[in-house]
């Protein structure tokens, strides 16, 4: 007979250490600072690592509870408008009267509302693809946030406001430290917490959590609000940035988000990706742009440059060496999984 | 039992009718030039090609995949053929159409082979390809235009010629729907498309060539697009780089409202009519009756999702009246 | 009719389909090793082994939806190579497979005829009059309660095994492959496919039937190919050939006591259901479970025996009637709740309700009381690993380490998985959908055994079976429901089968 | 443990990041470029290009080098990045072509700390974040003109209604506001305005508000187009209708974009200034405000190349500017000419 017990580590190769996704984004990485580096007489400059990462973590911020969505099997595409709509109201309120601080809550408020919102409908109609509700969504908050500001900008914001997205503390900037406060928190949510191996469970079989005990609906509404929070978050930097609002600012983020969470390797399948891909995909995707615009690139060369970078990761991830799905997982391995992967 | 669902099959056609009738209602009231036979013609002529993209859409949903990427196609597609005519104005305007549809095709195929060859997911690959095409665009444009003095005024009549006074854009939306309606409800290739999106593994092992199937959506969502683009240019007498940027969402809406399940497998062209026709009605109509352009937006995302919500709502209706019905 | 059948099995020319020397390999792990299998004219074969034996992908070797690494087909003699299920069709050979492979987005008829439809010879189009005609006709065959315009996804699991036949019938197959028909069906149902089944024998196609039923083997078999580990144990004819035999062939080992017996004091009412009541499902459900007692709920599918389980569970929620758990009436608003009031659940369809199938064991085993493995919602993973060591190892889970990904263990053991999710919390009552469904006989003891552990442990269970030797095996109070409402508490000591489904049998019986 | 793996790999790809950062604090100062860069409002737009190569020729005619760019997308966010990444190059002087008027005061004033000339082209940015700007027509009399236009083509009473651009555009709204003011003068009483209709400069919907305006209000006269997409799109929809003399267009567009239209008669005559002295005024105005010629201040005076003496004036924004000139009208009798310059 074969003997029961059973062990408590799992069988390890370098293969299957040194064949992870991440490594790749790291080569990635490297290879860009050189090239840009080479490319650059400009690029090896104290002031432009100050500056670089400060023109794209305003989106970064939106990565990490994105990257929750989408290991939740689900996408929200309704980001963007969320950012305008929290900044649009912001701003109206504190022109009219509202305390800054008190404005800055009321921003964080709206996002999350917002995300509310789109979990609420998420989970009352769970017939609804995540898709479609945050299609209609995104072009009501749009919306709402015209019939605010109409064709107005509103700024004039105190001038210690700008501080937020434009200072640094001891050389290094505000919203790095901020953005690098969020990761953390985020990560340690997603893969220390019982919280985080929830969502993964409803990633991995929806069905299965529910018959497990997992509060689906309450899960999908937090990680809506984060998202939403997420977004407000953003809008703060982003006023900041541009010391005043409009309507129509933060269009098209939500794809831009989206484009960093899958190069980051997470399945919008649900259910696989790491944390770590998105972050190092976020300074992959930012360092090339700000690289490619110092020597100039146009930005039309810029889009097909980003798009062939998705394209290829992806394909590499799917057909290259890195297909987990191509390894036996196990020595025990039987027919039963066979099956699941053929049908 | 069965009567309910089959009920509930249709509802969703009957309710959209019912609330287009009830909108056009409210619209003629505050606006009497409304349902003037020239407007309703202007109303067909712009949603022609949103009708157009919606059928290939509605394929690629029915496989439970997404296309992002067709505005790019589009404009790609339109602006080479612009730049050809530019070029060989004697060109003849059908060769001009099957340009568009070439290079859509070879989009679409690229595309499609991502997705079916090398399981790239489709919201990732069209999301990429959306880029990438939109960028060539400009790139082969050099970033200028061209103007309608550029065109041939047969490759412009294209869209805006008439036949029996009906705009040869619509017409050819017409027989758009016609052939693919046939095509989706009485071929074998046609059911299959729904085969591979109702379950995809019964596919396999069924013999349905269910790789081939999905090339083939996207192959034709790509010519689609193509065809649009052409049409798109020759409409506005004018190509540009940022041609219909974004409006994959509004097909995708669309789409959506006429019924397609995202997750692939249910939908029908009758709906699908309905809901492409409902958007155009709110395109057209909202600025007739003096909404304030601010408000336009939030509105139609309001009726959108007043209407998917309602049809998931009468959906339930009818499984609980079912069930009573269940003898215990 | 066995004898000559016997005589003819050595006679080659007879044999319509031979496999020799396959072997079929996935990366770490061989499917199939050097097997053989051959099918006579007009016989119904019936193909057993342990889950993992490497029945499922003999089929589809014979399918053509994998290719054998190496060995040969013969088929009427002539070697063939398939290249794909397209293939063997052409060829004449159908399948009907484990899990039920049906779109239920469209309607049976297109069910029936989806890749093979007759279509006009220049429009292409598909002649559906003609098609509704041919599957009305198929149904009729199968006397089918249903008509060829039902969209499939309104049907039941017993229907939709019968527009799969249909579909088989309507490729004019020679060779029928069926794939545990029998797994998820009451016995009612079964035997109307046992008539099924012959007729199409009668008929001249040659049947491969597999099954864990031992029932099914004996009432419809002539010969039977035992698989072990992925090897070829032998063929023979099924006359005089004993069940204890055939199951040590299968094992390797042999199984003394099918179903264990055990002493255990009834102790007192845990858990009591009064006038539970779905619309559309169940109508006043009342029955009580006592410490260390084994309630069965049988009767045919669609009864409500699962329906009522989920409620308990909180799975879906009754429109009226109480739940009590050691007399005090709890409310349960989903599956969070009855497991923090101590009632678990091992749902029927382990596979798409029970497991995270690519998560490793211990993931899966915590997953359920994940509350008690963390310290202010941080997770202590090495007392995950710990306690699903201490539980697997108890339950006798044939694993290599907490590591192994559940999708990677046989039927048996993922079952085993399921209840250690349960034992990981501290539950009270625990109630097993069709526990043995799918798993081969080896597996069945053991869990068989686990059980009694659990109620002499004072555990209250609940088993829901379809099953009469289990039901009439193991329980020892015995509810069966019919048409929503339970029909008969039958005491297992004076229960007959005889009484149970005439209880079950709607128009049969008093309720 | 592969949790332990990737954490190991994600602790790598950021020491990588902090490697490569510390190694370049230590990277020595940089050489400052003496170039020009133009910003304009979004890529692949021939009014833009014209700009841009009128300022590319008058930067290079000097002896500098230009640095043309563009976002893709015409939003305030892109051009900041642009912005930064030109801050990085230390150019000389940045000259934008703003896609807002406010949102883009932080990173100019970085930049104009940074010690680089900052001053604007076309469509303004407020007079806090720049120098001074280069307003290719003045908009009072843009205003005037085309309410002008509108009362000659109507034959002085009737509907006039607006086409503009998205309800944000700077340019547009500060037009449309004078143009308001003129139609109070008693002259143009017989004229009523009875909507502004916005098309975001996309030609669908410029299309659909185009004929909008024609069912809504069937006794329209004139349509008043002041920017390039709707201006067009408005032709087009006249002329596929066929009302080429019954309702009357104008506004400011582009020759190439327009011949057809103005040939046709549906568009009488329109107005624009040329893009390409716009650009290459702005490139000595760069020159100058780098060489120190010029401070932005009312008063100062320059030469700009072949275009001839210019003075800094007030605005009416309250900051300075450089006029180029009254708009340019183009006809039946000119448009031929124009039309392949740009």
């Amino acid at each position: 007979m074969i003997d029961r017990t059973i062990r408590l580590d799992r069988s390890w190769s370098w293969r299957s250490f040194f064949f992870q996704w991440e490594w790749l984004l790291v080569l990635i990485f490297i290879a860009i600072n050189i090239l840009n580096s080479f490319l650059s007489p400009y690029y090896l400059d104290v002031d432009t690592f100050v500056s670089m990462p400060m023109t794209f973590l305003d989106k970064a911020f939106i990565v990490l509870p994105m990257t929750m969505v989408i290991i939740l099997g689900n996408i929200d595409i309704s980001v963007g408008s969320t950012v305008a709509l929290s900044a649009v109201v912001m701003a109206v309120s504190f022109n009219a009267g509202l305390p800054m601080p008190l404005a800055l809550v009321l921003c964080l408020v709206v996002g999350s509302v917002c995300g509310l919102i789109n979990g609420l409908l998420m989970t009352r109609f769970r017939e609804l693809s995540s898709v479609i509700v945050t299609l209609s969504t995104m072009i009501i908050y749009r919306g709402i946030a015209y019939i605010i500001l109409e064709n107005q900008a509103s700024g004039k914001f105190p001038t210690w406001y700008s501080t937020l997205g434009w200072g640094s503390v001891g050389g290094i900037p505000i919203m790095v430290i901020a953005f690098a406060v969020c990761a953390v928190v985020f990560g340690l949510l997603l893969h220390r917490t019982s919280f985080g191996r929830r969502i993964y469970a409803m990633g991995s079989n929806l069905t299965a959590s529910r018959y497990s005990g997992v509060k689906t609906g309450s899960i999908i509404i937090i990680v809506s609000v984060l998202t939403g929070l997420m977004a407000g978050v953003t809008a703060l930097f982003l006023s900041s940035r541009m010391g005043s609002t409009r309507p129509n600012v933060a269009q098209g983020y939500e794809l831009d988000v989206i484009a960093m969470v899958v190069l980051g390797g997470v399945s919008t399948a649900g259910g696989k990706g790491r944390i770590g891909g998105p972050l190092l995909a976020i300074f992959i995707i930012g360092f090339l742009n700000y690289g490619l615009g110092l020597v100039n690139i146009q930005a039309q060369d810029l889009l097909i440059v980003v798009g062939l970078l998705l394209i290829v990761s992806v394909l590499v991830l799917n057909v290259g060496f890195l297909d987990r799905k191509k390894r036996p997982v196990s020595p025990t391995r039987g027919e039963k999984e066979i099956q699941e992967e053929d049908l | 039992m069965k009567r309910a669902a089959t009920f509930s099959e249709n509802f969703r056609e009957l309710g959209l009718l019912v609330f287009i009738v009830i909108l056009c209602a409210a619209f003629q009231i505050r606006n009497h030039n409304f349902l003037t036979l020239s407007n309703i013609r202007d109303l067909l002529a712009d949603t022609a090609i949103l009708g157009i993209l919606s059928v290939g859409m509605m394929m690629v949903l029915l496989t439970a995949g997404i296309d992002l990427s067709i505005g790019a196609t589009l404009a790609l597609a339109g602006m080479v053929s612009a730049l050809t005519v530019f070029a060989i104005p004697t060109i003849s305007p059908a060769l001009s159409l099957l340009e568009g549809i070439a290079i859509g095709v070879a989009a679409g195929a690229l595309i499609g082979l991502l997705i079916s060859r090398f399981n790239v997911l489709p919201i990732i690959a069209t999301l990429g390809f959306m880029n990438i095409l939109r960028g060539i665009t400009y790139v082969v444009s050099g970033g200028a235009w061209v103007s309608s003095y550029q065109m041939s005024d047969g490759f412009k009549s294209l869209a805006s010629g008439t036949v029996l006074g009906v705009r040869g854009l619509v017409l050819i939306a017409v027989v758009i729907f016609v052939i693919f309606a046939y095509f989706i409800n009485h071929t074998r290739t046609g059911r299959q498309i729904y085969a591979v999106g109702s379950n995809a593994a019964a596919a396999d092992i069924s013999g349905i060539p269910r790789r081939r199937i999905i090339l083939l959506v996207y192959v034709i969502m790509g010519a689609l697009a193509g065809l649009a683009g052409v049409l798109w240019v020759a409409k506005f007498a004018s190509a540009q780089g940022d041609t219909a940027t974004g409006y994959e969402l509004s097909v995708i809406a669309a789409t959506v409202l006429g019924g397609v399940s995202i997750s692939g497998g249910s939908g029908k062209v009758s709906g699908l009519i309905l809901g492409t026709i409902l958007l155009g009605i709110l395109n057209n109509a909202l600025p007739l009756i003096n909404v304030s352009p601010f408000w336009q937006q939030a509105i139609q995302g309001v009726v959108i999702l007043a209407a998917v919500l309602t049809n998931v709502i009468v959906k339930r209706n009818n499984q609980r009246i079912a069930l009573r019905r269940r003898a215990i | 009719m066995r004898e000559d059948l016997l005589k003819e099995s050595t006679d080659v020319a007879d044999r319509i389909l031979e496999l020799n020397h396959i072997t079929k390999t996935f990366p770490g792990v061989t499917a199939l090793d050097d097997v053989h299998f051959d099918l006579i004219q007009g016989e119904i074969h019936a193909l057993i082994g342990e889950n993992g034996a490497g029945k499922s992908t003999l089929i589809k070797v014979i399918t053509g939806v994998y290719e054998p690494d190496s060995g040969q087909i013969l088929l009427e003699g002539k070697p063939v190579r398939f290249h794909g299920p397209a293939d063997s069709q052409r060829a004449g050979i159908a399948a009907i497979y484990q899990h039920v492979t049906c779109y239920p987005d469209l309607s049976v008829t297109e069910n029936i005829f989806i890749g093979h439809e007759k279509v006009h010879p220049l429009t292409r189009k598909i002649d559906w009059r003609d098609l509704r005609q041919r599957a009305a006709e198929l149904l009729e065959r199968l006397d089918a309660d249903f008509g060829p315009r039902t969209i499939m996804g309104n049907l039941s699991v017993a229907q939709q095994q019968i527009v799969e036949i249909a579909k088989a019938l309507s490729t004019n197959a020679r060779i029928i492959i069926m794939d545990e028909p029998t797994a998820p069906l009451t016995n009612r149902e079964s035997e109307d496919l046992y008539r099924i089944t012959e007729s199409l024998r009668d008929k001249g196609a040659s049947i491969i039937f597999i099954s864990h039923r031992m029932e099914d083997m004996y009432r419809l078999a002539t010969r039977v190919t035992v698989y072990r580990d992925a090897r070829y144990v032998g063929t023979w004819p099924l006359a005089g050939k004993k069940r204890e035999e055939l199951i040590m062939a299968m094992v390797g080992r042999e199984i003394t006591q099918f179903f264990p017996k055990r002493s255990v004091t009834i102790g007192e009412e845990i858990l009591s259901v009064r006038n539970l009541s779905r619309t559309g499902y169940f109508k006043d459900v009342s029955f009580s479970v006592h410490k260390g007692e084994i309630l069965a709920i049988t009767g045919l599918i669609g009864a409500g025996r699962t329906e009522v389980c989920e409620a308990i569970y909180g799975v879906t929620h009754p429109d009226s009637g109480e739940i009590a758990l050691d007399g005090k009436p709890i409310q349960v608003t989903g599956p969070a709740d009855s497991i923090r009031h101590g009632i678990g659940y091992l749902p029927e369809d382990r596979l798409r309700q029970g497991l995270v199938l690519q998560w490793e064991l211990f993931r899966n085993v915590t997953l359920p009381t994940l509350g008690s493995f963390t310290t202010a919602g941080w997770l202590n993973t090495l007392r995950e690993q710990a306690v699903t060591k201490e539980l697997t190892e108890k339950l006798e889970v044939r694993a290599s380490s907490v590591f192994d990904l559940a999708g990677t263990l046989s039927g048996g053991n993922q079952q085993k998985i399921i209840v250690a999710k349960l034992l990981a919390g501290t539950m009270k009552v625990i109630i097993l959908d069709e526990p043995t469904k799918g798993v081969d006989v080896g597996a069945k003891t053991a869990i068989f055994r686990i059980m009694n552990d659990l109620a002499a442990q004072g555990y209250g269970i609940i088993m829901v079976s379809s099953e009469m030797p289990e039901v009439l095996g193991m329980s020892d109070r015995i509810l069966v429901m019919k048409e929503g409402k339970v029909a008969a508490f039958l005491d297992t000591h004076t229960a007959t089968q005889e009484q149970i489904l005439s209880a079950a049998v709607p128009g049969s019986g008093a309720a | 443990m592969r949790r332990e793996f990737s954490r190991i790999v994600r602790i790598v790809g950021f020491v990588a990041v902090a490697l490569t950062v510390i190694g370049f604090m230590a990277a020595c100062a940089k050489p400052v470029s003496k170039d020009y860069a133009i910003v304009f409002k979004n890529t692949g737009n021939p009014y833009g290009d014209k700009q841009m190569s009128g300022f590319k020729a008058g930067i290079e005619e000097q002896g500098f080098k230009a640095i043309l760019q563009a976002p893709a997308q015409p939003t305030a966010e892109a051009q900041i990045q642009i912005i930064e990444s030109l801050i990085s190059q230390k150019v000389a002087a940045i000259c934008i072509v703003g896609n807002d008027f406010d949102a883009l005061q932080p990173v100019l004033t970085k930049a104009k700390t940074a010690g680089i000339k900052v001053f604007s082209l076309d469509s303004a940015v407020n007079p806090a974040s720049r120098l001074t700007h280069v307003n290719q027509a003045d908009s009072a009399k843009i205003g005037s003109t085309l309410v002008e236009a509108a009362f000659d083509m109507s034959g002085g009473a009737g509907d006039i209604a607006i086409l503009s651009a998205t309800s944000q555009a700077s340019n547009q709204n500060l037009w449309i506001d004078y143009m308001k003011k003129d139609l109070q003068d008693p002259k143009y009483a017989k004229l009523n305005l009875v909507k502004i209709a916005y098309g975001d400069d996309i030609r669908d919907k410029s299309v659909s508000e185009a004929e909008g305006l024609l069912q809504s209000f069937p006794k329209l006269k004139v349509i008043i187009a002041p920017t390039t997409v709707g201006i067009a799109a408005a032709g087009k929809v006249l002329t596929d209708k066929k009302l080429q003399g019954k309702v009357f267009l104008t506004g400011l567009g582009l020759p190439s974009e327009m011949a057809t239209y103005i040939e046709n008669g549906a568009c009488p005559y329109m107005f624009l200034w040329n893009p390409i002295d716009v650009g290459y005024l702005g490139a000595y105005t760069g020159t100058a405000l780098v060489k120190g010629t010029i401070t932005g201040a009312v008063g100062d005076k320059f030469k700009a190349g072949r275009l001839g003496d210019y003075t800094i004036t007030k605005a009416a924004d309250g900051g300075t500017e450089v006029l180029l000139g009254p708009p340019f009208k183009f006809d039946k009798t000119n448009i031929e000419d124009w039309k392949t310059v740009y």
